[in-house]
């Protein structure tokens, strides 16, 4: 009887764990709209409240790889391009098929993760034989593939349909009413702006939804014992391959999503080191590392922290990247440093131990 | 005289404390064994001593030194060698390279050939797989390797974390002979054991751990016929 | 057949310079097993430290490069001691991640100092080319000087992780630190000099590639840096002459992808390679097979 | 070094704290002035920055003082709409930016529709000037694609033409594939078209190769004159001898520091402005810009700089004054910037169409003996 | 029929021939030893039985199915289950979950209905935690069940290989070194919990053990390997008195 008892609180230990990192989102959400209702929030602010929901569900998907599956990938942000050019793509040539925005948008979404998945699948199956560092530069590698080969695809609509290169836009012979509608590396212009924070906290919680709920499940377990020791969960016949592949491409998939939220928030979308580069996909590991490794929680908080802080920093100018790289440097220390982290446990240990004495 | 002298040793792992203000003395030329039951605190005080980890308060002394503060490498240079538990073979060096580096701390080329070529008639297993990686070797080679590069440096002082583990029964003997012959040599002995039997055997003091605190201490073979230590470590 | 050749040759003078930063590259990452990201921006420091020398102050190549390189080893000193070192025990991904912060802070310092500006850079090689076939294939002196450069570089660093105690305590360092330590050596100054030994072969390294590529901005270690990462790993990361072999590799693959194939795709198809190399061999070119004992 | 020393982006200017708002001009600039398009962005900050403090000193626009407030993008989208959106917030009246094309079109989804104001300098790609609230001062990337094209063939400087661009970058592209599509009509033949991208921008070995081996009279850079100066060496090194022919961007090329001049013997270029001109105008804005900044200023500080004089003469024009809000500062230097005619840096009796495009005459410029001369 | 029956397995690396001509037959249910001096190829047996290795001759049959060179989770599959000399946990998962992802074969319910919280996944994880609590018991580590692995004591980790091997309802065990470490009072105790197993759980058992109170103790039949070959195969009190084994293996 008492044993029993035990098990649901370990159930309600994680669903509490999980209904708190909901419940912080929903209440950033409602408190960030009550604001905007008041009138309390600045330009700035409102204009980056989408991109902080975009790095949101970015830091939180790759946190399914690195921490989940323990595989570093150095690539995420191919994926969110792939997910940002198929929708946007998508979004354009539906214009005027789809009037309504807020079904466009669904559909939009829906091609993003699916593209983004099937990269996931295409690039992960040889890639997951490799292991550690090996890993993860192919999938740097990968990334920068992608992104090389969107800067070079030119597509075109006109009266006898679309027309398609790779060599460059006078390669599509368009007729006079031609219009471009990816230019290479002038990318797509015109994607409409549907991105909304409403929507962008929906599919956080959505992407939480995913990832909480994997976690916690028969193939979370087999993940995260692949990640432990690859050996052993082999010896006990689980198919490595299988889960390995099944969090990558769910990881990419999402990633996909925050690309769509990406490409419908600006009116122009390039492919260019910054946004889909590795810098990108290095900045989400960043994200996901300072947040804590496998930690999602974390991973929500740094991304919204660093994404915010350059903002911050905006009245130190010239100073402002070398302020912030100053500070990232001394938080990884400071999070993550053994022998700070032991005095910090000890400090509370001890308040702790004070606190219940009192 | 006390070689290896330890005072009021505690020792954390975050917030867990390992050991509870632990002290205990090694004279020269002892053989002196340190039991108790799993997770007592026995690997956490080898640590300790040769500094891998840092104690929060206490200290240790190393032949008249005070090294709690000493950085682990130069309580090496000063002739301390440790046996760590889980062999810590360097898995893509060669078993000679491993042998090598085990007497890093020394310059006479010759005496190192010396006791190279005094290792491999110990353990001929090692001269037969010099080049093999040692990574490869099976589970009791490399506790033979690890002895090995242990012995290597020479020491004054030797601390050796369940050595026998993994052994067979006729390397078990060989190893506690070995242990014994070393001890003749000149070099005293600080050994932990699961096998509190056979080390009580050759030890002339000892002390027991539990949970973080010595219990007992005394001389070896009174403590084989301790009541309690019987019932608790000795059970046939 | 001619114009092969010239590209070829032109591939071999890109390669060389990805060959001698990738030598660095994988010293680091062999010995510290650090993915050290802030390399190639230790590169570029020392290409301007040679810049300020040369141009600026007027002195001589040599000096130039001496004082970059006694630059660059201080700040690869001072790097590893004060972002890398706290973090020594933590995952090494966290340190992948203080390497990242310190690239982003050397290159503001740069843009600070220097400003934003290209510099075009001497050279500080002033052996002439090699003219071959009537004047028609020409090998520049940087590409004759890097070469050389990378081979003394490989053997005196494989003779000095071979033959001497300080390298044999590099490899101890680098399998297990806590057994290295056991073993008498000190593992902090054992990685300060990885670091030392990386970031002198930095500032090499910076020299020759401004030299090759004449020009200096405060990102030009990045692309390099990456690129010569990827070709430490095509050669197998941790192989030092791996390391020289990749660059080369690699060198040659970008020059004839870009003359055959596509000028705009030709990275693409660098890392398609390495990719379909990774493959075939997981391990990279000259990469040890890591086989773990069950 | 060409730092700035940070005033541009403080707020105010020494003028007494009631000036803002009410009695002075909100100028927001964007540009990247961090990471690796930096070079572009510090120009254009400095040159604006130059050209608010003579007009403050001169008096201000009719009468009513400048404030100056230019933030980083990085040269991202994203981040320029960030930038955007902290200098609404900041109470922005008219829009100097963005430097470069991808934000400047991202950012002008969101002016236009706050009705504000937006004069790129140096915003080269045709939908930076999209919507009618955006103008822009320099040429767009088709109408130089062409001009040079026509150039060349007018002038029967060569038949045989290599072209070697950056694909990875909106401008380059841009003139590029106008000039291709150009050249045809003009008898020009392109014997090789080669491209290179950001991430592969110092080894033009190949394509100067292939540019050789093809037998062209002449190689097209429609790049930025950080890579052609590279090109440029690459060229001397290999011995190719031929003439090089670009455009705005390449004009800087001679200030690259320690740059061998020697190189850029009789490389010609179609740019409105050069900071060699002997006018009186460029002499007296390169001479205080390399006082205040410690260097030659390039197109870019040149482009940033009419444009603040253009917002000064549109302003005057419409009588905006500083107490109007945006919306209608915007509609009154709509209409005045198709009425306004400027003698700036970049081009004498410069004008607007409402579409947005400058018009004003390219100037061919050679360089010889190391200084640019017209040609 | 003999559950397991292997028939002149070998392998080499580089020269060296691990295991040799190696042949062995186990009846059901039997609790048989794998003894030998150290490097004498037993692990590396273990190892080509669970296909970490793959035999370069012999055939391995386990319940008349030919299993050689299969995968290792497909052996596992078959029904064979192991422990490693070296302790191998997940140890980032707690206790409880270690033994969950040992029945991750015998309970199933597709990633969807895990994500989406469908009625199965409550049912499906209820059956697992009441099966990996009863094996918990089994070694008494159900108190220790929401620890990490990683925090377990030596001794409790290797109970706890036991249990996560025993989850995936095999029906050869493999123990390599099952008492390492373990104090002679610990050894007991665990002689006592794998006869519980075997018996219990209608199990087969084939160990690796140095430690000859626990082979003499508990083991029916022995198979002693030198230099990779099989030395003597018999009834353990046999085989413990033949003095060639003596001679090689046990000393004195
Ligand atoms: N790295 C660590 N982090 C946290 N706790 C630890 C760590 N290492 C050991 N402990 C804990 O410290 C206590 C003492 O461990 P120690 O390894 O010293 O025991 P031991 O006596 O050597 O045991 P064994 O016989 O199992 O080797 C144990 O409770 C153990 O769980
Ligand atoms: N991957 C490998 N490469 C080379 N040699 C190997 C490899 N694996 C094992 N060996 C060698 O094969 C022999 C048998 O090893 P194995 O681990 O099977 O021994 P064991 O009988 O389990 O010994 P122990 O009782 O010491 O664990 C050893 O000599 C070992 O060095
Ligand atoms: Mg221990
Ligand atoms: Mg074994």
């Amino acid at each position: 009887m008492e044993k029993s008892n035990k098990t649901n609180f370990h159930l309600s230990k994680t669903l509490k764990s999980n209904l708190i990192t909901y419940g912080i989102v929903i209440a950033a959400f409602l408190i960030v709209q009550l604001l905007i209702n008041a009138g309390q929030v600045s330009s700035l602010m409102k204009g980056l409240l989408v991109p902080l929901c975009i790095y949101t569900i970015l830091a939180v998907s790759l946190n399914l790889t690195v921490g989940i599956l323990g595989e570093l990938s150095l690539g995420h942000a191919a994926f969110m391009c792939v997910g940002a050019f198929s929708s946007s793509l998508f979004s354009i040539s539906m214009l005027e098929a789809i009037p309504n925005s807020g079904f466009r948008f669904f559909l939009a979404i829906l091609i993003g993760a699916a593209a983004a998945a099937v990269a996931g699948i295409i690039i992960g199956i040889p890639v997951l034989r490799l292991r550690g560092d090996y890993l993860a530069i192919v999938t740097l590698a990968f990334g920068e593939i992608i992104k090389n080969v969107v800067n070079v695809i030119f597509i075109g609509k006109d009266s006898n349909g679309l027309h398609f290169s790779m060599k460059n836009a006078m390669a599509l012979n368009m007729e006079k009413d031609g219009k471009m509608i990816l230019n290479g590396a002038q990318g797509i212009t015109g994607t409409p702006k549907d991105s909304t924070f409403f929507i962008g906290v929906l599919l956080i919680l959505v992407t939480l939804f995913i990832v909480l709920n994997l976690i916690h499940s028969r193939s979370g377990r087999a993940i995260m014992s692949v990640r432990d020791n690859r050996i052993a969960a082999e010896s006990i016949g689980i198919n490595i391959t299988k889960y390995k592949l099944m969090a990558f491409t769910i990881s990419a998939s999402l990633a996909g999503v925050a690309g769509v939220l990406y490409s419908h928030n600006l009116s122009s979308l390039t492919a260019t080191q910054k946004n889909f580069g590795y810098n990108q996909s290095i900045m989400i590991l960043v994200f996901v590392v300072l947040g804590g490794i496998g930690n999602i929680r974390g991973s929500i908080i740094a991304a919204i922290t660093l994404t915010l802080l350059p903002e911050l920093l905006r009245g130190l100018n010239t100073y402002r990247m070398l302020i912030y790289a100053l500070i990232l440097i001394f938080m990884m220390i400071f999070n993550w440093s053994p022998k700070l982290i032991d005095l910090r446990k000890r400090f509370f240990h001890k308040n702790k131990a004070e606190r219940e004495k009192v | 005289m006390a070689i290896l002298e330890v005072k009021d040793l505690e020792v954390y792992y975050g917030v867990i404390k390992a050991l509870k203000g632990i002290s205990f003395d090694v004279n020269e030329g002892e053989i002196v064994a340190l039991i108790g039951a799993n997770g007592a605190g026995k690997t956490t005080t080898l640590h300790t001593i040769t500094g891998l980890l840092k104690s929060a308060t206490g200290s240790i002394k190393f032949d008249g030194n005070d090294i709690t503060r000493i950085r682990g490498d130069k309580i090496v240079g000063m002739g301390m060698a440790h046996v760590p538990e889980g062999r810590r073979v360097f898995a893509a060096l060669s078993v000679y390279e491993n042998l090598k580096l085990g007497a890093y701390t020394r310059r006479d080329k010759n005496e190192i050939e010396e006791t190279l070529q005094m290792i491999y008639k110990r353990f001929p297993r090692l001269l037969e797989r010099k080049n093999q990686p040692a990574g490869t070797l099976s589970g009791g080679e490399q506790q033979m390797l690890a002895m090995g590069r242990a012995l290597m440096s020479h020491p004054k002082v030797i601390v050796l974390d369940e050595p026998s583990m993994g052994l067979s029964p006729i390397y078990v003997s060989e190893i506690f002979d070995i242990i014994q012959e070393i001890n003749k040599s000149g070099t005293t002995v600080l050994l932990v054991e699961q096998n509190a039997k056979k080390a009580l055997s050759i030890a002339n003091r000892a002390y027991v751990l539990e949970t973080g605190d010595i219990v007992l201490s005394g001389d070896a073979k009174e403590l084989m016929n301790n009541d309690s230590v019987k019932k608790a470590y000795l059970s046939e | 057949m001619m114009s092969f050749i010239s590209y070829f040759i032109n591939g071999l003078s890109l390669g060389s310079v990805y060959a001698i930063i990738a030598l660095g590259y994988t010293m680091v990452y062999g010995i510290a097993k650090m993915l050290n990201f802030a390399h190639g921006d230790v590169i570029m420091i020392g290409g301007y430290m040679v810049f300020t020398v040369v141009s600026t102050m007027g002195l001589g190549p040599v000096a130039g490069v001496l004082l970059a390189v006694i630059l660059c080893t201080v700040l690869g000193v001072v790097i590893e001691g004060v972002a890398y070192r706290p973090l020594r025990m933590a995952s090494p991904l966290a340190v992948l991640i203080t390497a990242i912060g310190v690239s982003y802070l050397l290159q503001n310092i740069a843009l600070l100092v220097f400003g934003s500006n290209p510099k075009s850079f001497t050279s500080v090689v002033t052996i002439p080319a090699l003219k071959l076939a009537n004047g028609k294939l020409t090998i520049s002196g940087e590409t004759i000087v890097t070469i050389i450069s990378c081979v003394v570089i490989m053997i005196c660093l494989t003779t000095f992780i071979k033959k001497t105690k300080a390298g044999q305590a590099m490899l101890a360092v680098s399998e297990d630190k806590g057994a290295a330590q056991l073993m008498g050596i000190n593992v902090d100054g054992t990685i300060a000099l990885t670091f030392a030994i990386g970031s002198a072969l930095a500032a090499v390294a910076g020299a020759l590639l401004c030299s090759a590529y004449p020009t200096l901005t405060p990102y030009t270690g990045s692309m390099p840096g990456i690129k010569a990462f990827v070709a430490a790993v095509f050669g197998g990361i941790g192989s030092i002459p791996g390391a020289l072999i990749g660059g080369l590799l690699l060198g040659i693959i970008e020059n004839l992808s870009k003359a055959y194939i596509s000028s705009q795709l030709s990275d693409a198809i660098v890392f398609g390679v390495l990719i379909v190399v990774l493959l075939v061999k997981p391990t990279g070119i000259l990469g040890k097979k890591i086989s773990e004992k069950v | 070094g060409g730092k700035s020393n940070g005033t541009a982006t403080t707020e105010s200017k020494t003028e007494s704290p009631k000036a803002s708002g009410e009695g002075s001009f909100k100028i927001g600039g964007i540009g990247p002035i961090t990471g690796s398009t930096a070079i572009y962005g510090q120009a254009v900050m400095n040159g604006a920055e130059l050209a608010i403090k003579e007009i403050n000193a001169g008096g201000g626009i009719g009468g009513a003082q400048i404030e100056y407030n230019f933030q980083d993008d990085e040269g991202d989208t994203e981040k320029a709409v960030n930038a955007y959106n902290t200098l609404k917030d900041w109470g922005m009246q008219v829009l100097m930016g963005t430097v470069t094309s991808a934000p400047c079109i991202a950012v002008g989804a969101e002016s236009s529709n706050d009705n504000m104001f937006q004069l790129t300098p140096s915003g080269s790609a045709v939908d930076c000037t999209k919507f009618e609230n955006q103008f822009r001062v320099c040429f767009s990337d088709p109408n130089q694609g062409s001009a040079s094209a026509q150039y060349i063939g007018e002038n029967k400087l060569a038949t045989k033409v290599a072209v070697i661009y950056d694909s990875s970058d909106v401008y380059s592209t841009g003139i590029h594939d106008k000039f291709i599509s150009e050249a045809g009509t003009q008898g020009v033949e392109i014997v090789a078209d080669e491209a290179f991208t950001a991430d592969n921008n110092t080894n033009f070995s190949v394509q100067l190769q292939k540019a050789q081996d093809s037998g062209a009279e002449l190689v097209f850079l429609p790049i930025y004159y950080s890579q052609a100066a590279l090109i440029l060496a690459q060229a001397k090194q290999m011995g190719y001898e031929t003439s090089f022919f670009g455009c705005d961007g390449l004009d800087g090329l001679l200030n690259v520091e320690n740059f061998d001049k020697t190189l850029a013997e009789n490389v010609m270029l179609l740019t409105p402005f050069a900071a060699d001109a002997k006018d009186e105008l460029t002499q007296k804005f390169v001479a205080s810009y390399k006082e205040k900044y410690k260097e030659t200023p390039n197109q870019f500080a040149a482009d940033a700089y009419d444009a603040i004089y253009a917002i000064k003469a549109a302003s005057e024009k419409a009588a905006v004054t500083p107490d109007m809000d945006a919306s209608a500062i915007c509609d009154g230097l709509k209409k005045a910037m198709t009425e306004i005619s400027i003698n700036g840096l970049t081009g004498e009796n410069m004008k607007w169409t409402a579409d947005g495009e400058p018009d004003k005459a390219p100037k061919a410029i050679k360089i010889v003996n190391g200084v640019y001369t017209a040609m | 029929m003999a559950l397991l029956e292997i028939k002149n397995l070998g392998i080499s690396f580089g020269g060296l021939r691990a295991v040799d001509n190696f042949s062995i037959t186990i009846e059901k249910g039997q609790l048989y030893g794998l003894i030998g001096p150290n490097g004498a190829g037993k692990t590396t047996m273990f190892n080509l039985l669970t296909g970490v290795y793959k035999p370069s001759a012999g055939t391995i049959l386990l319940d008349g199915d030919n299993i050689t060179g299969k995968k290792t989770k497909d052996i596992n599959n078959a029904g064979i289950a192991r422990t490693f000399q070296n302790i191998r946990l997940f140890k980032e998962l707690t206790v409880l979950d270690n033994v969950k992802t040992g029945l991750h074969n015998r309970y199933s319910y597709s990633t969807l209905t895990g994500i989406l919280r469908l009625p199965k996944y409550y049912k499906v994880e209820k059956e697992m935690d009441e099966k990996a609590i009863e094996l918990l018991k089994v070694f008494d580590l159900d108190k220790e069940k929401d620890l990490l692995a990683s925090n377990l004591p030596y001794g409790k980790q290797r109970k706890l290989e036991i249990a996560r091997a025993l989850a995936t309802g095999p029906k050869l065990l493999l123990l390599d070194e099952p008492a390492a470490g373990m104090n002679p009072n610990e050894t007991t105790e665990l002689m006592d919990t794998i006869r519980f197993v075997r018996d219990n759980f209608e199990m087969t058992i084939l160990l690796i053990e140095h430690d000859m109170k626990l082979v003499s103790g508990i083991c029916e039949k022995l198979t002693v390997l030198n230099f990779g070959q099989v030395l003597i195969q018999g009834n353990t009190a046999d085989v413990l008195n033949d003095p060639e084994v003596i001679k090689a293996y046990l000393g004195e």
